[in-house]
Order: C-alpha cells, then structure tokens, then sequence
C-alpha cells in the first residue's frame, strides 16, 4: 500500500492511473448515458423503458454494446473506405481527449502529510482552455468525414449542416469563454476554477448568468443535441451523418456524441459552476487535500456533471429541432451581438477592475437582458423562432382585401 | 222470358237425339244444303250481317274472323274448339250430348265459308262419353254422304277429325290449340302471324268454338234477322247460360242475352234460387275467368257489354257458379288461385312465376297464415299479368288476374277479418314451418 | 335503312330487325332472355317489354298505346316511335325481375356464372334489392345432360334458348322442355344425351347459370379472367373467338360474333381443342447441333448462328438447293417472313406450302341440312390457314409446290438445306420426309412437339400456339381475320414472329399490325385487312 | 373543384416579446416533460399482462368457420379474394366430397404478413366462413410460417370457437350454398 | 361429383329390348298418319291409342312412337310431360279422376276425393297395391250441374257424395258408360298381358313427378 501510495506521488503514474480510471469510468457513464437516455424518454413520455435485461434493464447497456459488436459491419461498396473507417473513430478520441485537462478533485496530499502530492488531473497544461476549444474544434470532423466518407448525399448534407453549424456557434462559445478568461486571468482549468472559491470569491455563474446561458447553448450545438442536432435528422436526411454506418462503427460515434456531452458538461461546471467545489462545506475546498477529500471533490464534481447530463436529456425529449435558418440566425442575430456586448462591457470592468463586483456584472447583465427584450417586442425580429416580417407577396393583399 | 223457344237444345231430352234420323226430323241439314247452295262468301256475309259473337269467352264476330283469311289461300284448315276447360262450363258438352248433328252441320256450313276442306274438332279429353257420341255422329255422316267426297252432292268436300287433346286448360286458347294439334306443348303462339294467316301447319287456320258453330245452322235456315231479332244491342243470337253451385235448379239453360244475373239465379226457366234460401255471397257469371259479383251485384245483365261495368273481363262462357254466404272466401281464392297455376302453360314469365306465387299465397291464406300485406301482394302480383296490358302471349294470365284481383278488392273485408282473427305471429310460425 | 325514335331519340336501322336488336345496336340496353339474334323469336321472358305509338281506333292519332309489346317481336317501321324510359316498362322490368329471381336459388357464390351472368346484371339495373316471397322456393333438381354440360334446373328462368339452338342450329333436338307451368324445366329424353358437336354452345346462349360447362366448372371466377380476341385454328371456318386466360393459361375459348362466318357459334372440337397448348412436352427451347453435343443458343445469337450456316449451305450447293416449308398453321406475317428471309438468303430457295391434315367430310348444322342452308359448318380442313400461307407462296412466286411435291422433292434429293415449319398439335411428319431430310445437310425445324424430324434437325425452334402469337388467318372462303396475343410464351420460348421478324432483317418489336403493314406495300389481298377494324362487341 | 369562396386564409398569431424569446415556452416545456416523469406509467408488460380489447370489433387473425359437420364452411366463391385490397387470398376451389355442397376450398391460403386486417374478406363473404378474430399475438420466425394455410386457419377457428366476433351484422337472406342447410344462416342471422 | 345431380346420361331403354308396340297399336297410330299433313300431329292420338292399349307410355313407348313418328324421343317427352292425362309409370286397371273444379267444391268435392283416397288408402297419382285403382284429379270434368262429379275410366258418375264413395268403388260395373264406339277410333284390342317388366324403369318419372 505504501508502495503504491509511493509511487503514486509521481504525478505521471497519477496522471497514468487517473487516465485509466477515469476512461474506464466514462466508458461506463456513456454506455449508461444511453441507459438514462432511453429511460428519461420513457418517463417523460409516461413509460417504464427499458426493464427486460437484467433488473430494472440495468444490463440493457451491456445488451446494447454485445449488438453493437456482434451486429454485420457492412462497408457499403461505394464510401472512401479509408475515412469511412476513420471517421467514428476521430469522433470518438476528440470525444475522450477533452477529459485529459478536466481538473477532477483539485490538490491531493496522498500520505496526509500536508504536502501536496499531485493534482488530480491527467494534465495541467497552463493553456487548459486553448487545448480544450481545440479539441472541441476538432470534434465536428468526426461528423464532417464521416458524412464525406459516406458518399451518399443525405449523409453529405449532413455533415455540411454540421461543419455550417459548428462554425456559427464556436464563434459566441469562444467570446464567452473568454469572458471568464478575462474576469479570471487564467487560462489552466484547476485554476480557473480555483478563481471561484474561497473568500470573497463567488462562482462565475453570479457574475455572469447571461453568459452562462449562452454557454449552454451554444454547448448543446457543439454536441449536437436536440434541439441543435441538424446533423442527424431522420426525417430529412434518413439519419444524417451516419446513414452507412452500422454495427460497432455506429456505436462509436454514439459513444463520441456521450463523451462530448460529458465533457462540455464538465467545462461548463468548471468554468461557471466552481467545478468541484461547493461553498461552505469544508472537505470541498481547495484547503482540503486529502484522499477522501479527493474522492468527495470527485464525486460532487460527477454529480455535477450528471446533473447536467439529465438537462441534456430533459431538453431533448422536451424540445423539437430547430430549422436550419432559426439555428443559423439564433447564432449570428442573436447569441452573438448579445456575446459581444458582453465582452464589451466585461472589457470596461477589467478597466475598472469590477470584474468581480456582484453589483457590477449582475446590474450589466440586468441592463443587457431588458435591452435585449426591448430590441425583441419593438423591432418584431426573433432571435429564433419564425421569421415574422416576410414582405408580402403581390397577391396576398389582394386576397386578404377580399 | 218464359216464352223463349230453345233452339239450340231443342233436342234435348228427346229419345235418340244423337242419331242422324231425329236431327233430320227436325229439320236438320237444311241449313248445310242452304248454305252450300249459296257462295262461301255470301255465306260469309250472312254471318256478318247476325252479328254471331264468338261463344268462346272473347266474344269475336265470327264472320269477321273468317274475312281475315287470306283470299288467295289455297288450303284452309277449320279447327273447331271442344276444348271447353273453363270450370264451371259445360254447355259444348250438352250440345254435343244432346244434337251431335246440329255441331256437324255447322261445321259443314262454316268449312264451306271459309273453303276448308278438313276439320278438326279438338275435344277435351276429359269428355269421354260426348266423344264417342261425337264419333258416332260423325260416322253416321260420313255414311250419309254428309261428310267425305262431295257433301250433299254439292262437289265440296270436307273431312272432320276428332283430335282428342290431353288435359291442358291452355290449349282451348286457339294458338295453344294449333300447337297441341301439331303434336306439340299447347304453348300460345306469338301473335303476328294471326292463325287465319299462318296457322296449323303453316296454312290459313279458323279456329271456332262449337257453340259458335252449333248456330250456323239457324242463321242459314232462319236468317240474320231472326237472329238479330233474339237478344238486344250487340248481344243477340241464342245463347246457352251454364249455371251450377249450390242453386235448387243447376243446368245449362238456353236464352237470350238480355237477363240478368239474378234472373239467371232465381228465374223459374232457370235456377229457381238457392238451395235452402240461404243468400249469395258471390258469382263468377262468366266461368271463373272473367271475375266474380258480389251478392249485391247480381242486377248485371248477362249480355256481351254490361260486365265491363262490373269489373269483370267480359260474358266469357255465361258460365255462372254460385257461392252461398256459408261458403268462407278462402276456399274460393285457393280453388281459383290452384286452378290457373296448375294450368299456366309456363311460357311467360309474369303468368309462370306470378300464379304459382298467387297459388302460394293463397294456401297460405287458406291455412289462416295470411297477412295484410299478402292482400296488396295478390292485387299488385295479378295487377302485372295479363294479355291486355301486353304482359303474355295469350289471354289465360287475364283469367288469372280478373277472378283473384276481383276476390281480393270486393272480399278485402272478409279476408282482413280473417286475418284478424288468427293469433299473433301464426303468419310468421307457419312461414317457418313451411321453410 | 328505318328511321325509328326510341325515347325520344331517332335512330337508322335495318329493315326488318327488331326493335329490340336496332335498340341493342344503337347501345340501349333493353334487359332481354329470351331473344338471341341467332335464333326464332318466341317473346317468351316478357322482359323486354316497351310502349309504342299506335294509331288512336278512331280517330287515327298517334298515341302512347295502352299496352305494351315485345320489342323482340316487333320489326322496325319505318318513322315507328317506341320508348323504353316510362314509368310502366320500368315497372314491368322490376317485376319480372322479381318473378325470375322467386324461386332462383341465389347461389351466385358456387355458381359459374356470376360475373356474366344476365340475371344478375338485370337484377342489379333493373330489378329491386329483395323479393318480397316469404313462401319456400322451389327446387328444381341439378342434372347431368350430358359429357360436358351440367343443368342445374334450379337457376333456369325457361328463356328456351338453348332448347332453341339445340332445334334450329344444331339440328339435333336432343332438349326438350317438361312439364308446364311453374313446374317446367329443361331436360333431356333419358339416355340421349346432349353430346352434339356444337353443344358448347348451349352454355352460350344460356343467359343464367343452368347450363354449366364442365369442362370449366369451378375452374375460375370469371372476373379474373382476361380476354384476347383471336381466331379458332381448329378449322379452315376461321371462328373468331375469345381466349380466357386467367395467370397465363388458357381456361376457355368464347365464340365472338362474326357474321357470314360462324355468327354467334362455335363447335366443341374448337371450343375444347385448345388442351396441347399447356402440353408439358412442348418445345420449348431453340436447340442446336454443334457437333456430336446439342446446346441451347441465345436468342440474341440465333439470327447470326442461322445466316451464317445457311450462307455456308447456299456457297457449297448453289441457292436452288435452299426450300422452305410453311405450315398451314402459321400466321401469314410469318410465313411471309419466313419466306422473305430464305428468298433473300437464296433467291431460288423453293417455298413449300405445308401439310394440310383433312379429317373425315364437311359437317353442316343443322343437322341434315345442305352445306348452301347451313347455319355452321364444321370444315375437314383442319389447319387455319392453308388458304394465308398459299397467298404467301404464290406472292413469292418462283420456286413453289404443295407439300407432297415438296415430300417427292425431298425424295429426290433435291434440297440440302431446309427450313421446315410444323405447329401442329399432332404427329404429322410422313416416314418418307422424315427419312429423306435426315440426309441433307442443313435442316431446320420449328415445331411445337417432338417428332421424326426434330430428332434430325441442326436447329429446332419451338414454335408457339396460336394463342401465344398473334397475326392472321385466311379462312376457306379467302377471309383475312387478325388474331392476337393472349397469353405469354412458355419460359425459354419465344414468339415465332418475333424472331422471324429477326431473322428477315427487321429491328423492333414483332406486331402483326406491323407486318400487315409491310406486306399491304406488296399483296394486294392484305392490303384492305391491314387496318381491318376489330368487330364489334355483341350482345352475347 | 376548390371554389375561391372555399379558401379561407390563416393569419400567424401575434407574438409578443416573450414569445418571441421563446424561453417562457421552453421553460413551460420542460416543467411538463418533468412532471410526466414523476407521473403514474402506463405501460403494459405485454407478454405477462394483458389488457382488455378497447374494441368489440378489433380484427386479429383470420379464422376459417367450420359448419356443424366440423367441414369448412368455405364454399370457395373467391368473394373475400376479390375483395381483398391487399391481395393476400389464395384460395383453389374444387368440386366438394359432399352432398349438400358443390364447391370447397382444397387449398386455402392467407398471407398474414400481407394482410392489412381490413375486413373486407369477412364483409364479402356470403357463408360467414372467413372471419376476423380478436387474436391479435401473431408471430412467426419466418415468411413461410405467416401463410396461414387452410389447417391452420380450421386450428384458429378450434381455438377461439367460443368468441363471436363482432362485425357488421346486416346479412340479406344469402341460402347457403343453394342446398339444403338453410337453418345455418337463419341462426345467424338471429344472432346478431 | 359428389352433390345431387340426377344422372341423364344412362339409358333407360334397354335397345335390345322386345318392342312395347305390338304391330296392332302400330297399324292404329299409322290409321291417323292420312289425317294430318305432318307425321307429329299423329302424336297426340298415337299416345292416346298406346295409353289406351298399356294403360301408360313408358320411356320405351316413348322412344318406340318417337322412331315411328320420326321425331326425336325428346319431342315425345316434351309433349307427354305438359299434358296431365298421360301416364308415365303403370296406373291401375280403372282411374279414379276426381274433379277439383270450383262447383263440385262448392258441392263437397273435396270430401269426395277425401273418401276416394281414404277407402283405397292412396293419394293422388298413385296407384292401389293390387294394381285395381288409381286416383287422379283434374281441373274440371265439365260436370258441373251434377258435383261433385268423378270419372271411372271414362264413365262419369255425377252427384257423388262421400258415403256413396264405398259403393261406387265396390261396384264391379262402375267404368262401365254402356257406348256404343266408333270404328273409326276404337282402340286396338287391350294386351292383358301389362306387367311384363319391360317398362319397368319409370322410377325417375316417378321422382321428377314427386319434386314437383
């Protein structure tokens, strides 16, 4: 024990060990993703779901994967075989690579001697949130080949819907993350969220309630969820991006879409929601370094995640799909003058050196929200929904004089 | 009328009247050898000018008939009607029981009119005893110069045959007649051609009934005038009146036609009422074709015209059968309604199905399992038949329809009465039953 | 030609029809039983009742008379005025129809034939949905008449059709009605059954379902069936007929009207001799001897394998030693062709007509009557169109003969290279042919079974039924009658004119029409028939 | 033909400002989808439960009736063939073994993968011979198993002899096949 | 085929069969052939003479009169079954015809006919065990002033009432009308000899007659 506990304050075998961990883990929490997906749709829709295999069909992921191996991998004749192959395969690693910088529990003092060991994250490097927005960029190739790959034009379509899409909604995630950048100073995620605790120091989320909705939503375009989830729509383009794909290479890019709402969950939480930290309980703050202090900080931190997991799902069987001009002016009419002015604003608090005056951010957000509301109910332009002032076509007044 | 003078059946009850002797006594074949005497078509005329209506039942002048003939025909074929089917008639067969001869020598006088040189007498199986007595007298003939080569010396010849029919009421039609005298069904034919054109055997055929011919000799010997004399209007000339049922005095009368219904019934010459007094309830005047009276109605004069008035078909044969008030109606419609389906010849479709489907109705009636609505059923079934309104080929769907339209529209309450007598529901159980 | 006003309407007509059929013909549809135009008029069925305009008894207007007549019965006049639309006749047509259907079973769902059948039709236009009889119908019983017609006495409404043709056409009387009244029926005299040559059709002229035929009892409802307009090959009378297929097989033939020719009839020999067609024996493939080994070539190679070996023939004994036999059976278009492409091949090819089987003598209907009266005859020819393809010969001219100077030619050595044209549901090659023509060098037969010859042949060609093709025949008296297709070739078949039509050069989809086209340019005799119209469609 | 009088134009509703964010809608939206998790489930464990027919009249698996001999009642006028929409009815009629009866079925095929369970079958038929019972657990592992053949059909009838299904009652005096078993249809026609 | 059809194909007449006309019945029915211009008018008479002499016509008679006739037997058939007089199976040695017509109803014909079927225990068509009587009825006998009326044989005996039924039946002489007949159309001499079996298949008449 001690031996391990030695060899564990090297910060690579940690980093090692952690990685293992915490991909065995994810691995896990996907597969049950789709357990608690198909489960949270039932509820909503007043059905038990899945309860056949094993209690309370708690081994309906087990059954999902063994079809998802055992079932014929077809290669259709026509596709470019080689990115045909890659593609589930790029989304699924730019999936799981985002959880190397996800800081899971903060400082750890492994043998309780008050000397901190190592941290628990695979990898603390200094530019956390540029890595992060790279991997995050590089996700939609996954989508982009493998529509390519497909040759087939549905599936084509797809993935320019999500290139087109990916584009539209980088643009407002980047200025809010930057943002918290700006307010924080930091770029390295432990350190980022170690700016939210502590004395005086409050979550992001306080300061920045817009931006944290904007966070979210530009959040589920990048995963591609309901109601963002263009790439994939049945109705239109029989599937979407994955027509072709069938049997485990199908399972990865469901796999990839799990990871990559589980890790944007996690970078939201740790950019807004103090990741994990909470206030006033004692073992959850960044003065707590022992293991169990660990395991808790963890845990909480999987909570969160969890927690936005369900949102992730309750939007979805709540919600339907937008179109692709609602999607396309929510971004560039909507999230993203209301992004800058954001910026704006946080721009003369740095100046101000407000930044972290509660009075301060809220009154601006306030301000911001009231000029949005006004700028919707006078000028009669959505931000989403319908597009109201089509000009009239010639005979239409004609009829309607009738 | 108690001082008419028989002509026809003045023979009657004389000791030998079949026999050629007695005929000639009284004064027989003086009409043939008169008529032979003159040309056919002065003949003709004589007969046109009394106005002899056919005594068959459709009451056609005979001398018109026999103008129809084709003048440029060179065989003429003479059938003469013994077919006398119509119940209750039977006054061919008193003629012919009683003065055989008198029939003959029509015959000769009629073949000599319409330039026949064979006759057939088509006789009614049925009549057993007349044919042989028929038979008799036609031997007796033939023997006596009267028939064969050269009839009384005049140079005309002429053969009488006695074709015996075999049970059908349809054949005394005078195409179902020339039918079952080729050998065939006695179907009806379709008329055009017109039997004097095209008739038995493809030649020009006059079809006579025999009451008809039995006056020819009295209009040769007495004249038009005397006959015009007898009788009034359309209707004169002797006629013989059939009556039976239950009267106190059924028999065959002769007359003319210018009594009524009542006469007929309760006249001292002729049926002197009823038996035990009991009252009329109806009377088919005509035989049973032509429709029934009511008892109400019996001040119908028994001539050509006035039945019409009454809503009967016509005098038919003057064949009267009376039904007393104890007699249920029922009876009467099963009886009629069973006669015409039996004797329905099966060629048309209305005549066919309608009187089996009458018949039908009727037993049902009669066994207390009618209904209101197999009255109007009845009406509406014998309203769709007939002759007249274009519905068959020959008249006997008429018969069928006047007697049960006529029973069901004067009797209506009766049957209804009846009807409302039975329980509940007996209607439908014996409908089952009989399915 | 009458003027008549039916309903209102005027209409020309024929002298001396009746009202009835001028009213058929200008496409009223008067509800008739027992009037058929073949036979006597008898006026029996009442149905077809209709008012007319008579003169008033005094004073000489024309009026509506009060009763009605039997337009069957009654000949056109002209400027008669008759109509069919008031309110009595319709009455009439509903209560007849209720009088037919007293005592009709109703068993249209067993009964052969619902679908074609009149009373049902009536019933449907004229009459009314439910009968107002509650009493028990009667039964009349099913009975057997005969080898191939079943009575069923109970679905009979005694229009005495079939009675009537059995008197009038066919001469042989064996019908007869019994009983009367409502009891009557259709029987026969015990032990004398109805097995006259034409007693298919009783079956016919039946326009309800009591008299059945065997032969297609309970085979198919005849709503599935499907209908081609062809020509009988039974004889040289060329009947126009109408095949019934139902999934590909023939399941009845059907005369059609064609006056002067067979009018409304046809004889059983015809009516039932279409069996081999589904013969499990037939030739089905195109076989070729290469070698000692026969194969079966492509269609699409067949054109070149026959030129080519033919042109071999023509090099080594010279063009006069090319014949070719066309059968009687054949269409003219493809014995013209056929003709077209030897005589092309080698123009001195000789063109044989072929074997033309007679059977027994003459058969006139009546029975008993001269051929001159006859309403039918049945001809001892017994091929269709022994007539076409000797029209064909002699277009051709040059080299022809009859086919037993062609069996003495071939006697005599006289071809090396033969095409020779079978078809016939028969044995029919001679042993001298048969012998003679396994010596030459290059003989082609193109026949429907096997026989002496296919045994010798390089190539065998199967050739179809008439039903599987289409073309014309030319009947005894030089008549042109077009037939068509009605079912499809067997698996591995192919129509005889199509690759004929191959064969002679042409590209495309073989038609008669077309042919008949090509070959009016040529012969007068097809130059009137090539558009021939099809004939009209008769009431049955 | 549409009249110009018969179109008749909708005009969008107003939105208002909040509405026009939509986020009152989604948020009300999503506070249903919340309480539906949290509400009573309705679902049947299928195999292990069943529910009652909410229908008289659900049509299920086909039957062929048997007569009171215990023969098919079928009398193969190929009526429910021909009005079958689908075209799932095979039927080859051959002369009946029996006395009383002219036709039967010797084969008598359904696909019942084809079948759309219409009913028209059961509306044609003039004998109620084919009828459609409220069977409605039809499985098979393959095509061939689904082609319910005449046995199969007689089986089905065994089975579920006891329930009448329920269809359009009108049935006009139809005799049987034209013989002597009449009583048959009067009973039901008493029936329903 | 396994449903009820009544077989017509089998032969009912035996072709090798003795003749049923013997040459005097059939000089009878050539005495009429000068009397019609077609050899089928004969028919009528010829049945009656050979009904006269065999007291039925049979399938064989019926082929027999056919082929003298030179018409087809079908014809003879046709013929035979619309007329109710003539008899297709054996009828007894004297007929009972019973007439049915409205007046001898109204006058109690029908218990007449009643008492008639009741004392010799048949119905109507049919013929008694010991082959004496047979019944038959008809539509009217055209004795109408004397119903209710009945025929023996061809001796019409008038007012008959029920009781009086016994002894009329008993009496030996009852067919017995005491007329002289015609030569001319007398019928040939009666074989005695009837029930010689060659007639002996009439039983489909006898069904035909029944369904109906």
């Amino acid at each position: 024990m001690d031996w391990l506990i030695e060899q564990l304050k090297d910060q690579l075998v940690f980093s090692v060990v952690l990685s293992l961990v915490v991909f065995a883990a994810i691995m896990t929490a996907v597969a049950y993703c789709i357990y608690f997906e198909r489960k949270i749709s039932a509820w909503m829709q007043d059905r038990v779901g899945p309860n056949r295999v094993g209690p309370l069909g708690l081994l309906q992921p087990m059954a999902d994967g063994a079809k998802f191996l055992l079932k014929e991998d077809i290669i259709p004749a026509f596709v470019d075989k080689p990115l045909f192959v890659l593609a589930p395969a790029f989304a699924l690693i730019m999936g799981l690579a985002g959880f190397a910088i996800l800081p899971w529990g903060g400082m750890v003092d492994l043998d309780g001697d008050g000397v901190v060991d190592v941290m628990c994250q695979v990898a603390d490097p200094g530019v956390g949130l540029l890595y992060l927005l790279a991997v995050g960029g590089m996700a939609v190739y996954g989508v982009v080949v493998g529509g390519w790959a497909n040759n087939n034009k549905f599936a084509f379509l797809a993935a320019m819907r999500a290139t087109a899409q990916m584009l539209s909604y980088e643009i407002p995630m980047a200025l809010v993350i930057l943002l918290v950048v700006m307010t924080t100073g930091q770029l390295g995620l432990d350190d980022i969220a170690r700016s939210q605790m502590g004395e005086g120091n409050l979550w992001h989320v306080c300061h920045h309630p817009v931006a944290f909705f904007i966070m979210l939503v530009t959040l589920f375009a990048e995963t591609n969820r309901t109601p963002f989830d263009m790439a994939e729509a049945e109705q239109e383009l029989i599937g979407g991006y994955h027509t072709e794909y069938s049997a485990l290479k199908f399972g990865l890019f469901f796999l990839g879409e799990y990871a990559h709402m589980i890790i944007g969950s996690g970078f939201v939480i740790v950019l807004f929601l103090g990741g994990w930290h909470l206030p006033w309980v004692s073992f959850l703050q960044p003065e707590a370094t022992s293991v169990w202090a660990m395991l808790a900080k963890m845990s909480v931190f999987a909570t969160k995640i969890a927690a936005f997991l369900f949102l992730f799902m309750w939007v979805r069987w709540t919600l339907p799909r937008f179109r692709f001009d609602q999607l396309m002016r929510l971004s560039w009419k909507g999230l993203l003058p209301v992004c800058l002015m954001l910026f704006a604003y946080v721009t003369v608090l740095l100046y101000l050196g407000r930044q972290t005056d509660l009075m301060w951010t809220l009154g601006g957000n306030g301000v911001l929200i009231l000029l949005v509301l006004i700028v919707a109910g006078t000028m009669g332009v959505p931000v989403s929904g319908r597009q109201g002032n089509l000009s009239t076509l010639p005979w239409e007044g004609a009829v309607r004089a009738r | 009328m108690g001082s008419y003078e028989p002509v026809l059946l003045k023979n009657r009850g004389v000791e030998g009247s079949c026999t050629l002797k007695v005929h000639r006594a009284g004064g027989g074949y003086a009409g043939a050898e008169k008529a032979l005497k003159l040309s056919s078509d002065e003949v003709i005329e004589e007969v046109k000018k009394a106005n002899l209506r056919g005594r068959g039942g459709a009451g056609f002048p005979a001398g018109v008939k026999w103008s129809f003939l084709p003048k440029d025909r060179e065989k003429t074929i003479l059938c003469v009607n013994g077919d006398e089917s119509e119940p209750p008639t039977f006054s061919n067969r008193v003629l012919m029981e009683s003065d055989p001869h008198m029939l003959i020598e029509g015959i000769i006088i009629a073949a000599y009119a319409t330039r026949s040189q064979v006759a057939y007498v088509y006789l009614r199986v049925e009549f057993h005893e007349q044919f042989h007595i028929l038979q008799l007298a036609i031997d007796e003939a033939y023997a006596a110069g009267l028939l064969g080569k050269d009839v009384l010396g005049s140079g005309f010849d002429l053969d009488v045959y006695v074709h015996r029919g075999a049970g059908a009421y349809v054949c005394g039609e005078e195409t179902g007649l020339i039918e079952s005298l080729e050998g065939k069904r006695g179907w009806p034919r379709i008329k055009p051609p017109f039997p004097a054109v095209e008739g038995a055997f493809g030649l020009p055929t006059v079809v006579n009934n025999v009451e008809t011919l039995a006056n020819l000799p009295h209009i040769m010997t007495r004249g038009a005038d005397w006959f015009q004399s007898i009788g009034a209007g359309s209707s004169t000339g002797p006629k013989l009146f059939c009556l039976s049922g239950p009267v106190n005095r059924p028999g065959c009368f002769e007359g003319a036609m210018d009594m009524t219904c009542e006469e007929l019934i309760y006249g001292d010459d002729y049926g002197r009422g009823m038996v035990d007094d009991v009252g009329v309830k109806a009377v088919f005047p005509g035989g049973i074709s032509m429709g029934v009276l009511t008892g109400d109605e019996l001040g119908m004069k028994m001539d050509f015209d006035d039945p019409r008035n009454f809503g009967l078909l016509g005098l038919g044969t003057a064949a009267a059968v009376v039904v007393d008030v104890e007699t249920d109606m029922r009876d009467v419609l099963l009886n009629v309604s069973r006669f015409y389906s039996h004797e329905s010849c099966g060629q048309c479709t209305q005549c066919r199905e309608g009187t089996s489907w009458m018949y039908r109705i009727a037993s049902r009636i009669a066994m207390g399992a009618g209904r209101i609505e197999d009255l109007d059923l009845l009406e509406q079934v014998s309203g769709r038949m007939g002759m007249m309104p274009g519905y068959s080929i020959c008249g006997l769907p008429d018969g069928a329809a006047f007697p049960i339209r006529g029973l069901v529209q004067k009797f209506r309450t009766e049957y209804e009465e009846h009807m409302g007598r039975q329980r509940d529901g007996r209607a439908e159980a014996v409908l089952r039953v009989l399915n | 030609m009458a003027k008549i006003t039916i309903d209102n309407q005027e209409i020309e007509c024929r002298d001396g029809i009746p009202v009835l059929q001028a009213a058929l013909e200008a496409g009223w549809d008067v509800p008739h039983y027992c009037y058929h135009p073949g036979l006597s008029v008898v006026a029996s069925c009442r149905l077809c009742l209709m008012e007319m305009q008579l003169p008033h008894p005094k004073t000489r207007e024309m009026g509506w008379a009060p009763k009605l007549f039997p337009s069957c019965q009654t000949p056109v006049k002209d400027g008669m005025v008759v109509r069919f639309d008031s309110g009595a006749v319709e009455q009439n047509q509903k209560a007849c129809m209720e009088y037919f259907l007293l005592n009709h079973p109703l068993d249209c769902p067993v009964c052969d034939q619902a679908g074609e059948c009149h009373l049902q039709d009536y019933s449907y236009k004229f009459g009314e949905s439910e009968s107002r009889m509650h009493d028990q119908k009667q039964v009349n019983p099913k009975k057997d008449i005969g080898p191939q017609t079943l009575l069923y006495s109970d679905r009979c409404v005694m229009c005495t059709r079939c009675v009537r043709f059995a008197e009038e056409v066919s001469g042989t009387e064996e019908l007869c009605i019994v009983n009367r009244g409502g009891r009557a029926e259709i029987d026969i005299f015990p032990g004398i059954p109805l097995d006259n040559p034409m007693q298919g059709n009783v079956v016919d002229v039946c326009p309800v379902g009591a008299l059945l035929d065997k032969d297609f009892l309970f085979k198919k409802r005849v709503w599935f069936l499907e209908s081609g307009d062809s020509v009988c090959p039974g004889c040289s009378t060329g009947c126009a007929i109408r095949v019934d297929q139902s999934d590909n097989r023939v399941q009845r033939l059907k005369p059609r009207y064609n006056p002067g020719v067979n009018e409304w009839w046809m004889c059983d020999e015809g009516r039932f001799g279409w069996k081999y067609v589904h013969d499990v024996e037939r030739v089905t493939r195109p076989r070729l001897r290469r070698g000692a080994e026969m194969e079966t070539p492509a269609w699409e190679s067949l054109g070149e394998i026959v030129r080519y070996r033919f042109e071999q023939q023509v090099d080594r004994h010279g063009a006069a030693k090319v014949a070719v036999l066309l059968s009687p059976m054949m269409a003219c278009e493809e014995a013209w062709l056929l003709a077209k492409f030897v005589r092309e091949l080698a123009p001195d090819a000789t063109i044989a007509t072929g074997f033309v089987p007679m059977v027994g003598e003459e058969r006139c209907f009546p029975v008993g009557c001269n051929a001159d009266d006859a309403k039918f005859v049945i001809r001892r020819e017994k091929c269709p169109n022994g007539r076409g393809v000797e029209l064909v010969a002699e277009h051709f001219g040059g080299s022809t003969c009859d086919f037993d100077g062609f069996v003495t030619k071939a006697g005599e050595g006289a071809f090396e290279a033969v095409w020779v044209v079978g078809g016939y549901s028969e044995e029919w090659v001679p042993k001298a042919l048969a012998t003679s023509l396994a010596k030459i060098e290059m003989l082609v037969v193109q026949d429907m079974f096997e026989s002496a010859l296919t045994g010798e042949a390089e190539l065998v060609l199967p050739a179809c039924a008439w039903v599987e093709r289409d073309g014309s025949f030319v009947n005894h008296a030089g008549l042109i009658q077009p037939f068509e297709r009605a079912i499809n070739v067997p698996d591995g078949a192919r129509r005889d004119g199509q690759y004929l039509f191959g064969l002679a050069g042409f590209e495309g989809l073989y038609s008669g029409a077309r042919v008949r086209a090509l070959m009016a340019e040529e012969m007068d005799a097809f130059r009137e028939i090539a558009e021939a119209p099809r004939q009209p469609a008769h009431q049955h | 033909m549409i009249e110009e009088k018969d179109i008749i134009n909708v005009d969008e509703p107003e939105l208002t400002a909040g509405e026009r964010l939509y986020l009152p809608q989604i948020a009300g939206g999503m506070r249903t989808t919340l309480r539906h998790m949290f509400k009573k489930k309705i679902t049947v464990q299928y195999p292990e439960q069943k529910r009652e027919l909410r229908t008289e009249n659900y049509r299920g698996v086909h039957r062929l009736n048997r007569d009171e001999q215990g023969r098919v009642a079928c009398v193969a006028c190929f009526m429910c063939q021909t009005a079958c929409p689908a075209h799932c009815i095979h039927i080859v009629g051959a002369e009946s073994p029996w006395e009383d009866r002219e036709k039967y079925p010797v084969q008598f095929d359904i696909d019942e993968l084809r079948c759309i369970y219409c009913g028209m079958c059961e509306e044609a038929c003039p004998v109620d011979a084919i009828e459609l019972t409220p069977e409605y657990d039809l499985v098979g592992r393959t095509r061939e198993e689904m082609i319910f053949d005449k046995e199969k059909l007689l089986m089905v009838f065994d089975r579920t002899k006891e329930t009448k299904p329920r269809k359009n009652p009108k049935i006009t005096g139809y005799s049987g096949t034209g013989c002597a078993d009449e009583h048959t249809v009067t009973e039901r026609g008493e029936a329903h | 085929m396994a449903w009820k059809t009544i077989d017509r194909n089998e032969p009912v007449v035996d072709a090798g069969a003795t003749p049923v006309l013997t040459e005097a019945i059939r000089g009878k029915i050539e005495s009429f052939f000068p009397r019609y211009p077609t050899k089928r008018a004969v028919l009528l008479p010829a049945l009656h003479v050979i009904q006269d002499a065999l007291g039925f016509i049979g399938w064989q008679a019926m082929k027999e009169v056919a082929d003298l006739l030179e018409i087809h037997p079908s014809a003879v058939f046709d013929t035979i079954s619309f007329y109710t007089h003539f008899w297709t199976k054996p009828r007894g040695e004297k007929v009972v015809t019973v007439c049915r017509s409205i007046s001898c109803e109204l006058l109690g014909g029908r218990e007449v006919l009643e008492a008639v079927k009741d004392h010799l225990g048949i119905g109507e068509h049919e013929t008694t065990g010991d082959g004496k009587y047979s019944i038959a009825v008809e539509e009217c006998l055209a004795g109408c002033d004397h119903g209710p009326c009945l025929l023996v044989n061809e001796r019409m005996h008038k007012c008959v009432k029920a009781a009086d039924v016994p002894a009329l039946l008993a009496d030996a002489g009852n067919a017995d009308h005491g007329l002289p007949r015609s030569d001319l159309f007398d019928g040939p001499v009666v074989d005695d000899d009837r029930d010689d079996g060659v007639i002996a298949s009439t039983s489909d008449v006898v069904e035909m007659q029944d369904s109906n």
